[in-house]
């Protein structure tokens, strides 16, 4: 990683490597594979076919149902039309936990005070409570605080119990931070906010490609806090989604399943693809001595 | 500009006591280096100064007012770190701007200052690298550049020029003084460079182990050091401590040692009134390097001047001088020579010492004893 | 007004019988939202509705099923419907077995919107003609032909090892023992039954069944052990009336490509499980009359023909019009009526109309590990049976 | 530069004050928010296992009973002994597997940003469906027992989904192809921030890269593992949807984990009195091992 | 130990040319010391013979063995960072031990080698410490300590003191002379400090922006350099370059300069011979401050020795001497004199010039010209 060499074992090193990442990858991608199959068989062909065998002929019939001819209720719209409410709790919640989240960590890694690091233990234990428990007391707040079965309401749950893992994230990103550079910037005159702002953030590339990769992950995918704190109309895609597949009654169908599941996913794929690229080395370079 | 009362300051990490106690008073526009060996507690009392750490008791004024609590950036204090502190993902120009950006220094005006602080420290063609692009004295210039940019009340310098050439570092001494005299601003300077700190400072304060043993000006410290330590710390190369024993003799008191013949010679002593009460004692002779020189015949009429026979160990020549390596009653000593002297290593060579400046230390105290 | 009604019907044939509905009630003038949660059996529409109801804001209707209406009308959520049932004379329509499920306290509470069969064999004639074998009768019968039918390279039952499959066939073997002893195990859960002679014998023969299932079966949806059969893989499958519609849409015609007969040895009993629409009190006017107005529409003869129609299932309301219906729904709507006649009409275990779903999951536990694990003997089974469903009464 | 002055003893504005107390600030709503939806929750919950609650919460209390019948309950052992299986590898490998591809991929790869996102894809599409796939893949009739078979490979078997002592090593499969991609993420945010510097001298010590990573980049990734370890708790705490997906706890009840068995009971099987007392006790479980590693954690952070 | 042979090395980082094709061979067992103002390369050079950077271009053999693309961990160098690189989740103990370890040195020998360095370097009571918990200069000893623990073919030290004081400085100077004698391994430093660099030098590097200017015994750089910047770089304080006229008078050819009072002076040139075509000509004269002293009465009859009154602009006493401003030609000059000599501000002063070792540089190339 800090050059590349040039003699033939260091080659061969290095087409093991691509070998064994190559390997990884088609093992990865083998569900993926056999979703992709299926989606584009018939169901006939599902039902009599095997399972890694092509289809007999590609057919998006199963992508077109699943967009917007699919039933998920009483309609039969597809999941088109779910993404909107989707986006409505995922852009939010993901752009307060993370906020709220590198706030908290910057605090407990560079501003510690009596008691924080306790502060920070109690935290945490947020990480570990099923989320199942917390359903009825959580549906009877948020109607006491009129939130009941609104975006809103279920973009306060989503980052209520998102921050324990945002904090976690940026505090254990941040301690690693020189001490020296918080100093300095205390002593140029620069208040909490600023340093923050100007110093800290931009040495937060890497923590928050992460971040926001989990939140929204998590909150995209999330089907019980969706299901049970929304409203008829503000249901997010996995619910839709989980109506189609979990449907228990008629012929299942697979390849309608599988689209719809490739469609779902296809906004968490693209926040991959994009952070991606903000995986950066070598932020804090030249920063201090020792 | 404003002084600076650091009052029985302490600090301990944990079981570690890392400031005993420090006493200092800093007059308003003073400019006073803090000298000590590695690891006594300069930077830390750099720091609690700052604010940076939290004092473990005492309290630090600046002026009339205790800022022992206050926050850093309530002080009004600019300080170049050991360490550098470079904010990583700035530009030069951004770091040195910083400072001034957050006092709401309109654009143009910071554009100015960061130009004049560049060409002052010669960076200005590494205005737009970031910190991971510079050597290492770069950094260390963009650190001073940070806090040159600012016009606090309270200039706090943390061995500034450590990691520049002899050129540089001269100049940039000079510039420091420029800066000093033009804005008055009190000034705490950390060194380990004799020069800088003879040339630089108003008075020094000189620490061991988190204690401050000697605070007076460059002059007094070189001359009266208060103990070994600080006499044996200031001067390059350090002052000699040879063991003698004071004898009276029928001249007065004075000190007996062996010349590189082997003969015993007496050498006399400036103040023998202060030292009374040791005479037939064992004491120590502090004898710095230029006090045993190649003899001079202007000085060979000085009533604290003798020649005596001394045998070269080593030579070593640094350019100006040549330092010539001997023994006097079992210990080496240093002696600065004038390097067109002839001192051939093995050979007897007469050398001058000049005993008008000697001082003595109690064996055992390392106090010292012929004190006015 | 508006009605909100939370439900688990979903799939394509649902939600157009569904679809009924919303018209029928947006022409009456009333608002429809749909909230639609489907999932295991409705376990995550009733963690919706249970959320729901903790905050203060149920919906006004929703997907309820068997004991469970009498826990909800218990917590007193459920509003009586007794005008509207009076007015469309619902216990002259409805046979008293379905009627006592829908009602809490005497009052109505909910509509039935059908009547599933649960206890149906569904076999693949041709191929039995191929091993030369005749489709079982009774569960001896099942276990014989079982070899002949390997030996043809198929596999005699297909099932799906979930806890629900595997309970819906160990009720089939309770129920060939008499409605009687069903009814005593599953409703009144009479003690001495439960870990009795006849329940040890039900649960060895239970057991054996085991050699008719492929090793492969844990986990398989219900739909795919229906699809082996359809394809000649397997030979018979134990489910209810609603496996119908995979045949169905697989193009299958009842009595040629496939056959439903009752499950061996329950030629004249009926298993039932009913769906039904709970509902919930509401602080609205207009939104209890639009909820009235929903229970009347439910009742009617024209969604009950087009949902069960949808569903495989036969109408809860009696005295309609047989002729849309096929083969096995008459013969369902047959037995269903004899049945109830002979007293050997029995609510359905499996799938929670006997009993609350505490006791019928502690069933379910003992009965899939049961089936599942080599080193439970049938005796020690029927000894657990009767300690778990005591501890969770 | 002029004189300030007048000397005024710095006595504390209130807004200097408020300055002072600012990190405290910004923290004081996320602690709120923690003391209400976590703690207060969780007493909530507390209480609620007291009661004989069924379908709904109803505060009649009855003492400990519901311990005492949840610890009665064979399922519930079953549930509890496949958590400490599943969770422990599932950890385990996640962990192995994270670091291995992060340290893989940061060797300057061509193709870093197509790999990284077929690591991480799994993530992104929701159990409710993949679990299908790999239940497809796992059954021995369907997917790779068949499909090697099929191949020439007679003798190959492959039937741990539907083997009772076996399955739940499915989930731990299932699970780890999940989410190492994202412990992967993790690790290589943590080597992208290593200090080069550091890694050149330990080259210039005689290190090899494998001795560099292991004893020079990695220790000092020990928060990255924190993290990495908290998430990966989590999500095994969670699974949920995985074993709904890919075996719905069977066969039989075999691969039952606590949380498929709290949300049965609470929610599908109108027992919340006890559902909620197998919650207590998962919680009380998960954190008698996590608070003394935390504490350990934390602690160590101090002087570091 | 081993030769180190650099050919032909350049570097670029995208458009800036950082080493522009440095040649020097050091023979087995040198101590080469590389000086040159920051930013001169020294620390990318270092990189380069260590491995850590590609080199743009040319060759580096140890011995006879072309090691330009060999792995850094193959080259067996031990090096000093100038920014330490410490590990910093490690222990100073483990810090020091881990290049033995990595070696595979059993564990008795390896503690028995982390107290050795320990006890030099005075870190032992801080073995058990972070990084992180060490002051500048005991990090600085860390670091120092890590090299100082293997026995490599070839060490590199860059900037390896910088931090420490004055005493201890002298005390490691020593520690590493006596290692260099012990081992007799090739060692390349990089030091900004003049007495370091004099004293332990085998042979000077001195560079310049990325190229090497002069490479030579430190007293034939200091009295013999081959320009202007390396005479000024060299010494301290730096050499004094006077602008004059080179005039031949009756005694030979000799400069013009106008002394403190106004009157012109001549002084005598030491290599008339190698200046005539110079004679007439504009030229710069360097003198070394040591070269203008108080008058000693000995050195009155040399021949290349003239005592010129002189103004006294400012004094600055640096303790064993006295720098003295004055001004020559139009330009300030330093020089050294000895504390005891009464020099008041503003006043004349005699002062003698010692012109036997001048040199004279041609005003526009800056080359010198009377060299031999
Ligand atoms: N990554 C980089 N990109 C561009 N220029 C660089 C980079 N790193 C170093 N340089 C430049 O290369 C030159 C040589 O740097 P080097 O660190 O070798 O200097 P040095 O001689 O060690 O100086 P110092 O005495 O200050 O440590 C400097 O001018 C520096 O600005
Ligand atoms: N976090 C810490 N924990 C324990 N001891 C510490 C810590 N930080 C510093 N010290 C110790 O405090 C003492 C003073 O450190 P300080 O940095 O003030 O020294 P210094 O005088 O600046 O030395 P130097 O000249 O080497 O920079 C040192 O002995 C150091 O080891
Ligand atoms: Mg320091
Ligand atoms: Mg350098």
């Amino acid at each position: 990683m800090v050059k590349p060499q040039q003699t033939l074992n260091q080659q061969l090193l290095r087409y093991g490597l691509y070998a064994i990442l190559a390997l990884a990858a088609l093992v990865y991608l083998l569900p993926l594979w056999v979703m992709l199959l299926t989606s584009l068989k018939d169901v006939e062909e599902i039902r009599t076919g095997t399972l890694l065998s092509l289809p007999a002929s590609i057919n998006f019939d199963a992508w077109g149902k699943a967009w917007s001819g699919a039933c998920t209720g009483s309609t039969c719209e597809g999941i088109a039309p779910f993404f909107g409410n989707s986006f409505q709790i995922v852009i939010p919640a993901v752009l307060i936990s993370t906020l709220v989240g590198s706030l908290n960590g910057y605090v407990l890694s560079l501003w510690k005070f009596r008691g924080s690091e306790i502060l920070f233990g109690a935290m945490l234990v947020g990480c570990f409570i099923p989320f199942q428990v917390i359903l009825l007391p959580m549906a009877r707040m948020l109607a006491t605080l009129g939130l009941a079965n609104t975006t809103t309401g279920l973009v306060a749950v989503h980052v209520t119990y998102g921050i324990a893992f945002t904090t976690l994230f940026f505090r254990n990103f941040y301690v690693g931070l020189p001490k020296e550079l918080i100093a300095a910037a205390r002593l140029d005159g620069a208040g909490f906010f600023f340093i923050f702002r100007r110093v800290v953030l931009p040495l937060s590339t890497p923590i928050i490609v992460v971040c926001v990769i989990w939140q929204f992950t998590q909150i995209w995918n999330d089907f019980l806090f969706g299901v049970v704190f929304s409203g008829a109309d503000t249901q997010p895609v996995t619910v839709a989604l989980n109506n189609l597949v979990n449907t228990s009654f008629g012929g299942k169908e697979y390849n309608v399943d599988m689209a719809a599941a490739l469609m779902a996913a296809l906004p968490t794929l693209l926040v991959y693809v994009l952070a991606g690229k903000y995986f950066v080395r070598g932020l804090t370079a030249g920063a201090v001595k020792g | 500009m404003a002084s600076l009362t650091i009052d029985n300051v302490t600090k301990a990490y944990g079981q570690t006591q890392v400031l005993k106690g420090i006493n200092i008073a800093i007059e308003k526009g003073e400019f006073l280096i803090l000298v000590g060996p590695s690891g006594c507690g300069k930077s830390t009392l750099m720091n609690s100064i700052a604010g940076l750490e939290d004092v473990s008791g005492g309290r630090i004024l600046i002026g009339d007012a205790d800022i022992t609590e206050a926050a850093p950036k309530d002080r009004d204090i600019a300080m170049v770190f050991q360490s550098y502190a470079l904010y990583p993902n700035m530009s030069v120009r951004e770091n040195i701007a910083f400072g001034l950006e957050i006092r709401k220094v309109p654009r143009p005006e910071r554009e100015k200052e960061v130009q004049r602080v560049a060409s002052l420290l010669q960076i200005e063609p590494l205005l737009d690298r970031k910190p991971g692009q510079l050597s290492g004295g770069q950094r260390q210039r963009v650190a001073m550049g940070r806090a040159l940019a600012r016009r606090p009340k309270l200039y706090l310098f943390d061995e500034p020029l450590s990691n520049l050439d002899a050129k540089l570092r001269v100049e940039m001494r000079t510039e420091i003084k420029k800066l000093h005299q033009r804005l008055g601003t009190t000034i705490v300077y950390v060194t380990h460079d004799q020069i800088e700190a003879m040339t630089l400072a108003d008075r020094i304060a000189v620490m061991r182990g988190g204690e401050l043993l000697q605070l007076a000006t460059p002059q007094e410290i070189y001359d009266n050091p208060v103990n070994q330590f600080v006499a044996g710390f200031m001067g390059s190369p350090a002052m000699n401590f040879v063991p003698c024993t004071l004898v009276a003799s029928d001249t007065g008191l004075g000190v007996e040692i062996t010349d590189g013949e082997g003969n015993p010679c007496w050498l006399p002593v400036p103040n023998p009134e202060r030292l009374g009460a040791y005479a037939g004692k064992k004491v120590v002779l502090g004898l710095r390097p230029e006090m045993v020189t190649d003899p001079v015949p202007h000085k060979a009429d000085d009533a604290m001047v003798r020649h005596v026979p001394m045998k070269v160990l080593v030579t070593e020549p640094t350019g100006a001088d040549t330092m010539l390596v001997s023994e006097v009653n079992g210990v080496e000593i240093n002696c600065r020579i004038n390097p067109g002297y002839s001192t051939p290593v093995g050979q007897v060579v007469p050398l001058m010492f000049d005993m008008s400046k000697v001082v003595f230390f109690d064996p055992a105290t390392e106090a010292r004893i012929d004190r006015a | 007004g508006e009605v909100e009604v939370l439900h688990y019907w979903t799939s394509g044939g649902e939600a157009a019988a569904v679809n009924v509905l919303k018209q029928q009630m947006e022409a009456a003038g009333h608002t429809w939202t749909d909230f639609a949660v489907a999932g295991g059996g409705g376990e995550s529409a009733m963690t919706v509705l249970k959320s729901r109801a903790v905050s203060g804001n149920p919906p006004s209707a929703a997907q309820i099923k068997g004991l469970d209406i009498q826990e909800w009308g218990e917590l007193g959520f459920l509003s009586s419907l007794d005008d509207v049932a009076a007015a469309g004379e619902w216990d002259s329509l409805l046979p008293a077995v379905v009627s006592d499920v829908m009602k809490y306290d005497g009052h109505y509470v909910a509509v039935p919107v059908n009547v599933h069969r649960v206890n149906w064999l569904w076999a693949n004639p041709e191929v039995f003609r191929k091993a030369g074998a005749e489709i079982p009768t009774t569960w001896e019968q099942m276990i014989e032909v079982g070899p002949k039918l390997k030996a043809a390279g198929i596999i005699p039952l297909a099932h799906g090892g979930q806890a629900w499959q595997d309970a819906t066939t160990f009720e089939a073997i309770a129920l060939a023992e008499g409605a009687d002893f069903y009814r005593k195990a599953f409703v009144e859960h009479d003690e001495a039954t439960l870990q009795g002679e006849t329940m040890i014998k039900v649960l060895s023969t239970f057991k054996q069944l085991r050699e008719l299932i492929d090793a492969d079966s844990s986990g398989r949806d219900w739909n795919v052990a229906t699809s082996m059969v359809i394809n000649g893989q397997a030979a018979m499958q134990i489910m209810g009336d609603w496996a119908k519609g995979e045949f169905t849409a697989a193009g299958k015609t009842p009595g040629t490509d496939y056959v439903c007969m009752p499950a061996p040895g329950t030629a004249d009993m009926f298993t039932f499980n009913i769906d039904s629409l709970a509902m919930f009190t509401q602080s609205e006017d207009n939104r209890q009359q639009a909820q009235h107005e929903l229970a009347k529409m439910v009742m009617e003869p024209k969604f009950q023909e087009t949902f069960n129609l949808n569903k495989g299932s036969i109408p809860a309301r009696q005295g309609m019009d047989r002729t849309p219906f096929d083969a096995c729904a008459l013969a369902s709507m047959d037995d269903f009526t004899q049945s109830a006649e002979k007293n050997s009409l029995v609510p359905s275990m499996a799938h929670g109309m006997s009993t609350s779903s505490r006791v019928q999951g502690a069933i379910y536990d003992v009965v899939t590990n049961y089936f599942n694990s080599s080193d439970i003997t049938a005796e020690q089974a029927a000894e657990k049976l009767a300690r778990a469903v005591n501890a969770s009464l | 530069m002029p004189e300030t002055g007048t000397v005024r003893p710095v006595t504390l504005r209130l807004q200097d004050r408020l300055a002072a107390q600012l990190p405290k600030l910004v923290l004081a709503p996320t602690v709120i928010v923690t003391l209400v939806a976590v703690y207060g929750y969780m007493i909530w919950t507390g209480l609620l296992s007291l009661t004989s609650s069924r379908i709904l919460p109803v505060w009649k209390f009855i003492g400990t009973e519901q311990y005492g019948k949840l610890l009665e309950n064979d399922r519930w052992g079953v549930a509890v002994e496949n958590l400490i299986i599943f969770g422990g590898l599932f950890i385990l490998i996640c962990l192995v597997l994270g670091v291995l591809m992060a340290i893989l991929l940061d060797q300057k790869i061509r193709a870093e940003g197509a790999l990284r996102t077929i690591y991480l894809y799994p993530m992104a599409i929701s159990f409710i469906v993949t679990g299908t796939a790999w239940k497809w893949l796992l059954n021995p009739g369907l997917g790779l027992q068949k499909t090697l078979r099929d191949w020439g490979f007679e003798g190959f078997t492959f039937d741990w989904l539907v083997n009772p002592d076996r399955v739940v090593y499915c989930l731990v499969i299932a699970a780890v192809w999940q989410s190492s991609g994202f412990v992967m993420a993790l690790f290589l945010a943590g080597l992208r921030g290593a200090d080069q510097e550091m890694i050149k001298a330990a080259q210039l010590d005689g290190a090899s890269m494998p001795m560099i990573y292991r004893r020079i980049i990695l220790p000092s990734l020990k928060p990255v593992f924190f993290s990495a370890f908290v998430i990966l708790s989590h999500i095994a705490i969670k699974s949920f949807d995985l074993v709904a997906a890919l075996t719905g706890g069977g066969p039989g009840y075999a691969s039952d984990l606590p949380a498929t068995f709290m949300y049965q009971h609470a929610f599908t099987r109108g027992q919340m009195g006890l559902g909620a007392a197998s919650a207590m006790l998962m919680l009380g479980g998960v954190l008698a091992i996590l608070v003394p590693y935390l504490y350990s954690e934390l602690r160590s952070k101090k002087n570091g």
